[in-house]
């Protein structure tokens, strides 16, 4: 199948990553990496928004044709759908107000209210290694931002760089920070983050993958990188 | 200030339309479905009847939310596999009548199900199912000697419906219709759920990003109640004419 | 008279599941017979007339318009179904009907109703329709009444009215069920002038109708049905002077 | 086939698979959902029955409030309502000195108290709706009667006008039980996991919305045909003075 | 005779709005006197009986119950309020009302009708309550229906239920607003029996109504009701056949 058009499946509520402006339009790194990437395959593209927690669904109903969505190459999507090879790796972290005590043990979580994302990889870890905490999950990480502020829950466990920009770097973020060390085990967040696609578009796989090569060797990627982060986020 | 929307007053604008035009669409194919439930229901092939039963009594026991996550997934896994079933069944068989055919997609491999249309056509699925039972009602309620006289001038059957049986039915259906519209119109605040960029949606996010959620969705219910004052006054005036001729 | 009768009705027969309402019922109208049929409640009598038009559909039997045949065909279980629609809805537009409830189209106004069926069946321009229109509202003495809902009017004037919507089809024949009797007195009264002008005319009139008065001193002819079958008829002045059956004699003596 | 090696064969099927291991989590869903339920219609009640009653008084100081209440509360989306409440407290009463607000604050931290209180103050707007209209169609000879045999004005409220017109209310409120069954489904949307909340998490789990929201469907199903059966019999038990007598 | 009477009216008048419809009506009812009023349709019957009991407040007068003045007290814009709510809610259980559309109450049965007023006004034992109401259904003959709920009872047996619900008060006075003009004929004796049955125990009654007969064989006083006031009054074999009014003349005649 020739590939030239490519519908590609992005949140748009995930600041640094992906935003969406008053205007409607959406912004951020996923998107920068969506349309450099699309340039270097040179196919036209177009962006698809999409709640998170319906992401994966929409792309097996063909929605779209790829997710650009800062996702986690885990081992649980692998059986749902194929990924490229990682074009980014941010660990995941805890946040809280500040002074808050944090030890990851299932005996210190009890009852600790976690707010989460539904159908994350973080949502998938702290369901897994802290089953008697009470684990909230909401659609988008600015919602579950509110309720860590008003004090519904203790924790927000998210990825770090969008907890830098959607809570901390935010007007009165500064009574907040991160606790407890970054997160970053392979059973739980993969090797980083991918672009995912249906299982049997292979060519198109080889495609993603050849143009992540490409911009990472002609400087693209690190122009990206630095418009948004002061660190590398390719995490080698 | 509380209503300072901070620049997103023309988001939450845009989305009001989406939100108007959803209902309106949604009404409409609402309508068109009630009016074809409504039918069945009362008609004397067995086959028919039952379906229409079923459809009434599943959607009116399954809450919105569910089915609209059923039909905008569901539906559109369904739609697709569907096409890719016949595309292969086709292939195949004009390659085993000339082994050099080539794949040739016959129906489309997928189908666009926009959140916007998913969201017309669930809404506009669920309501069928209430307007079904309003309009059956309603055409129950037409004296059945209005029916027989136009049958009695030589009417045919859709002169008969055309002519005599809507106009009459209307009537009765009014306030149920009223009722029916007004729940729709709520309920469209549910598509944001499933991603339309709708009013909802519009206010969620500008309220994520400033993290004032209260404003954003206070505007909204003010929106709707706009909306609402609107309808009931132009429903109340509808009623009013048609009620002239019923003395 | 007429070589071809106005409507022939032959051997016809009507069953509810297995209540025989009809055993068998002849009838020939010729051009300006004014028949008046009588029979006690539950005769059969609207039945009658109701299965002339084919608003139900007669077991058996044949009905002739002008010696035009209506065309219908047997099913497995015993019931007919019309083997044209087409024609069978020609026909009813020849064969206007007037109820007893009058069943006037309330969301149209009296003039909307008369013209109805001349528009929308018969297909005349509604220009000509509506002169038409104001002719038999004159005649039915309802042309200042002409803008108004079937609601606004009282029953005497709905059933004038649905007389007038009868007239306007030109039909070959009128079939009045019971047309006076849902009227109080005085209604009663002003509904017979307009039947008796009608008869005067010369129009061929089927009347169910339980006003002696008018069967005897209208109609030129008299049928009595009782227990499915035509129990007696004949002219008025003899049937009702010199009753043959006994069942008759009763019936007139109670009415009377 | 021995029954091990059919149930090894069956629970090959990734949908019995989900089932086997989530039907836990679809309980305890279906639990919430209900008591969530129960609680807002009875809480309603308390809410619907004055505030119908003062929506009926001529007496404009006692109608108003009554009246801005109901059309608030019917005019928009029931999540527009969960969202005000929730995220209006976590804006307005959250880290709020005002003595008041520490007093409440406690309870709308909890997500279930926020959706129990708007589901509560819906419900109620609703029934208050059908109260006011089954008062209407009291006859009023009964009411004079009653006044001329000297009941109190009170007495006349709780002994003549409220029975009879609950029991003219009855299959309205039923719909209403049933339609806050369905709107009930929202509450997944402020982390609260009821069957629809459960629902989610399963379908995040398994990428699989059909098949998960299909259950959460069927059981909301069964829920409603419970629900109409049982109204079905209160019926048959409080209207034998409307129906006609069994001979 | 008493030297109090039972019940005593005093120059009552009773607008609405502009319309006045009594102009000063005096009555004086004795234990044991059954006293008609008739008068034409309009004539403010109906009115002059709610405003014994305080359904309809008069604006000016005075009502008596065994000499025992109801209070009202004026408004400014010339109605009048009862002053004392007790106490009317007291009056009104001593003046039994049997009303033209029975109102009886639809959810309660037979007997939970009669039983209301007495245990949940007079606070009587629900017991005692229960055997005295048995009593009156045997009297009314309706004791086998006592389970019944009113809309499963004929007319007739609606009325006499209602007529049961009144006595169970023990009312002074007991008015009747035409009790028998929603009946068929065959009902209305039904009821008429039951009447003059209480009229013969010595009950006290003031009944609105249009059946001569009554009138004239059963009650001891009649009072004929004209433009809102008492136009012809006394024993009825005096005013029936030596009415003085012309007015009463000819109301009678066309009543006949
Ligand atoms: N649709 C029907 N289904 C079953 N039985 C019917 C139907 N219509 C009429 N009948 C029966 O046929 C018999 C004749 O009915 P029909 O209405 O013709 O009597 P009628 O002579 O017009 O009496 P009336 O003077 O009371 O109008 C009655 O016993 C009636 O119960
Ligand atoms: N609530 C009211 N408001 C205004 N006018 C009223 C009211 N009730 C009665 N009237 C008027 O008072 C007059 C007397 O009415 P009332 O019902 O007492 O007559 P009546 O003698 O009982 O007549 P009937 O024999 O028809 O029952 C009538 O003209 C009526 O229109
Ligand atoms: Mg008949
Ligand atoms: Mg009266």
């Amino acid at each position: 199948k020739e590939w030239k058009n490519v519908r590609i499946g992005i949140e748009g509520a995930y600041p640094p990553f992906s935003w969406t402006e008053p205007n409607g339009e959406v912004k951020g790194f996923d998107i920068d990496m969506a349309n450099a990437l699309c340039e270097e395959m040179k196919v036209k593209c177009t962006l698809v928004k999409q709640d998170w927690d319906g992401i994966i669904p929409a792309l097996l109903a063909r929605k779209f044709d790829a997710i650009i969505a800062t996702m986690d190459i885990t081992e649980e999507r692998k059986k749902k759908v194929a990924f490229s090879e990682k074009y980014q790796h941010i660990p995941a972290r805890f946040a809280a107000k500040k002074g808050t005590p944090i030890e990851l043990t299932t005996e210190f979580m009890f009852d600790k209210r976690i707010g989460v994302q539904r159908a994350t990889s973080m949502d998938t870890y702290v369901t897994d290694n802290f089953p008697k905490a009470q684990v909230k999950r909401y659609g988008t990480a600015d919602e579950a931002y509110l309720d860590l502020k008003s004090g519904r829950i203790d924790y927000v466990m998210i990825d770090s760089a969008a907890i830098s920009d959607g809570l901390l770097n935010k007007p009165g973020g500064d009574a907040f920070e991160f606790v407890g060390p970054k997160l970053n085990d392979p059973r739980w967040f993969g090797e980083g983050a991918g672009i995912a696609m249906r299982k049997n578009d292979t060519e198109l796989k080889a495609k993603f993958d050849a143009a992540i090569k490409a911009i990472r060797a002609n400087g693209k990627y690190k122009e990206l990188q630095d418009k948004y982060f002061d660190f590398d986020v390719y995490g080698d | 200030m509380l209503l300072d929307l901070q620049g997103y007053e023309s988001t939450i604008l845009s989305g009001a339309w989406v939100t108007l035009q959803v209902a309106l669409l949604s009404l409409f194919v609402a309508v068109v479905l009630g009016m074809l439930g409504a039918l069945a229901k009362l008609s004397s092939i067995t086959f028919l009847r039952w379906w229409a039963t079923l459809y009434t009594t599943v959607i009116r026991g399954i809450p919105d939310l569910i089915l609209m996550m059923l039909i905008f997934f569901g539906g559109q896994i369904f739609i697709n596999e569907f096409n890719v079933t016949i595309n292969d069944w086709l292939n195949e068989y004009f390659q085993g009548q000339d082994a050099a055919h080539e794949w040739v997609s016959y129906l489309p491999d997928y189908v666009d199900v926009s959140p916007f249309f998913a969201g017309v056509a669930t809404i506009g699925f669920i309501f069928g199912a209430y307007m079904a039972e309003t309009f059956r009602g309603a055409i129950i309620a037409v004296d059945k000697g209005q029916l027989e006289a136009a049958r009695a001038y030589g009417m045919s059957s859709w002169m008969v419906f055309r002519r005599v049986m809507f106009p009459q039915m209307m009537r009765h259906a009014l306030p149920g219709f009223g009722n029916n519209w007004l729940v729709l119109l709520k309920t469209t605040a549910l598509v944001s759920i499933i991603g339309l960029e709708d009013m909802v949606k519009a206010a969620g996010d500008a309220g994520g990003s400033t993290q004032m959620p209260f404003t954003f969705y206070f505007v909204v219910a003010l929106v709707f109640l706009v909306f609402t004052a609107i309808s009931t006054s132009l429903l109340s005036h509808a009623e009013k004419k048609y009620a002239i001729v019923s003395r | 008279m007429n070589a071809i009768p106005t409507l022939e009705v032959k051997a016809l027969h009507k069953k509810f599941g297995n209540n025989e309402v009809l055993k068998g019922i002849d009838l020939i109208a010729n051009q300006g017979d004014v028949i008046s049929i009588l029979g006690s409640s539950g005769s059969g009598k609207s039945t009658f007339l109701r299965c002339i038009n084919l608003l139900e559909m007669p077991n058996a039997g044949d009905v002739y318009v002008k010696g035009e045949l209506i065309q219908m065909k047997p099913l497995k279980n015993g019931e007919r179904i019309p083997a044209n629609q087409k024609q069978v809805e020609a026909i009813r537009a020849r064969l206007a009907m007037v109820f007893q409830g009058f069943n006037l189209w309330s969301h149209m106004t009296v003039l909307e109703n008369i013209i109805e069926a001349p528009v929308h069946v018969l297909g005349m321009p509604k220009k000509q329709a509506i002169e038409a229109a104001h002719e038999y509202l004159n005649k039915v003495g309802l042309y200042d009444r002409r803008e108004y809902y079937p609601g606004h009017l009282s029953g005497g004037q709905q059933q004038r009215a649905a007389i007038a919507r009868a007239l306007a089809v030109d039909p070959e024949v009128m079939l009045f069920d019971e047309p006076t009797s849902a009227l109080d007195p005085e209604l009663v009264g002003e509904v017979l002038t307009v039947m008796r002008n009608l008869a005067e005319e010369g129009r061929t009139m089927l009347v169910v109708t339980h006003e002696m008065a008018f069967a005897r001193d209208v109609s030129n002819k008299v049928m009595f049905l009782h227990q499915g079958l035509v129990e007696e008829q004949g002219a008025p002045e003899q049937i009702f002077t010199q009753p043959k059956s006994e069942r008759f004699k009763q019936f007139i003596s109670s009415v009377y | 086939m021995s029954l091990e090696a059919f149930f090894l064969w069956f629970s090959q099927f990734e949908y019995v698979q989900l089932l086997i291991n989530e039907w836990p989590l679809y309980l305890s869903g279906l639990w919430t959902t209900l008591w969530l339920v129960a609680l807002s219609l009875f809480l309603g009640l308390f809410i619907a029955v004055p505030a119908g009653i003062m929506n009926n008084s001529n007496n404009w100081a006692i109608k108003f409030p009554a009246w801005a209440f109901i059309y608030f509360f019917r005019g928009t989306p029931l999540l527009i309502q969960l969202f005000l409440i929730y995220y209006g407290a976590g804006q307005f009463l959250a880290n709020n000195e005002h003595p008041i607000a520490l007093a409440i604050w406690p309870w709308f931290q909890e997500a279930w108290f926020c959706a129990l209180l708007a589901f509560t103050l819906n419900t109620g707007a609703y029934t208050a709706e059908i109260v006011r209209g089954s008062i209407n169609t009291m006859p009023s000879g009964e009411i004079e009667a009653a006044k001329a045999y000297g009941l109190s004005r009170f007495k006349i409220m709780s002994r003549i006008v409220l029975p009879s017109s609950f029991r003219r209310a009855l299959p309205a409120y039923s719909n209403e039980v049933i339609f806050m069954l369905h709107g009930s489904a929202l509450a997944g949307v402020v982390t609260i996991v009821d069957l629809t909340g459960a629902a989610r998490i399963v379908n995040s789990r398994y990428y699989a919305p059909f098949e998960a929201f299909i259950t959460a469907g069927m059981l909301y199903m069964m829920t409603t045909f419970v629900i109409v059966f049982l109204f079905k019999k209160w019926e048959a038990r409080w209207h034998k003075h409307l129906k006609p007598l069994k001979v």
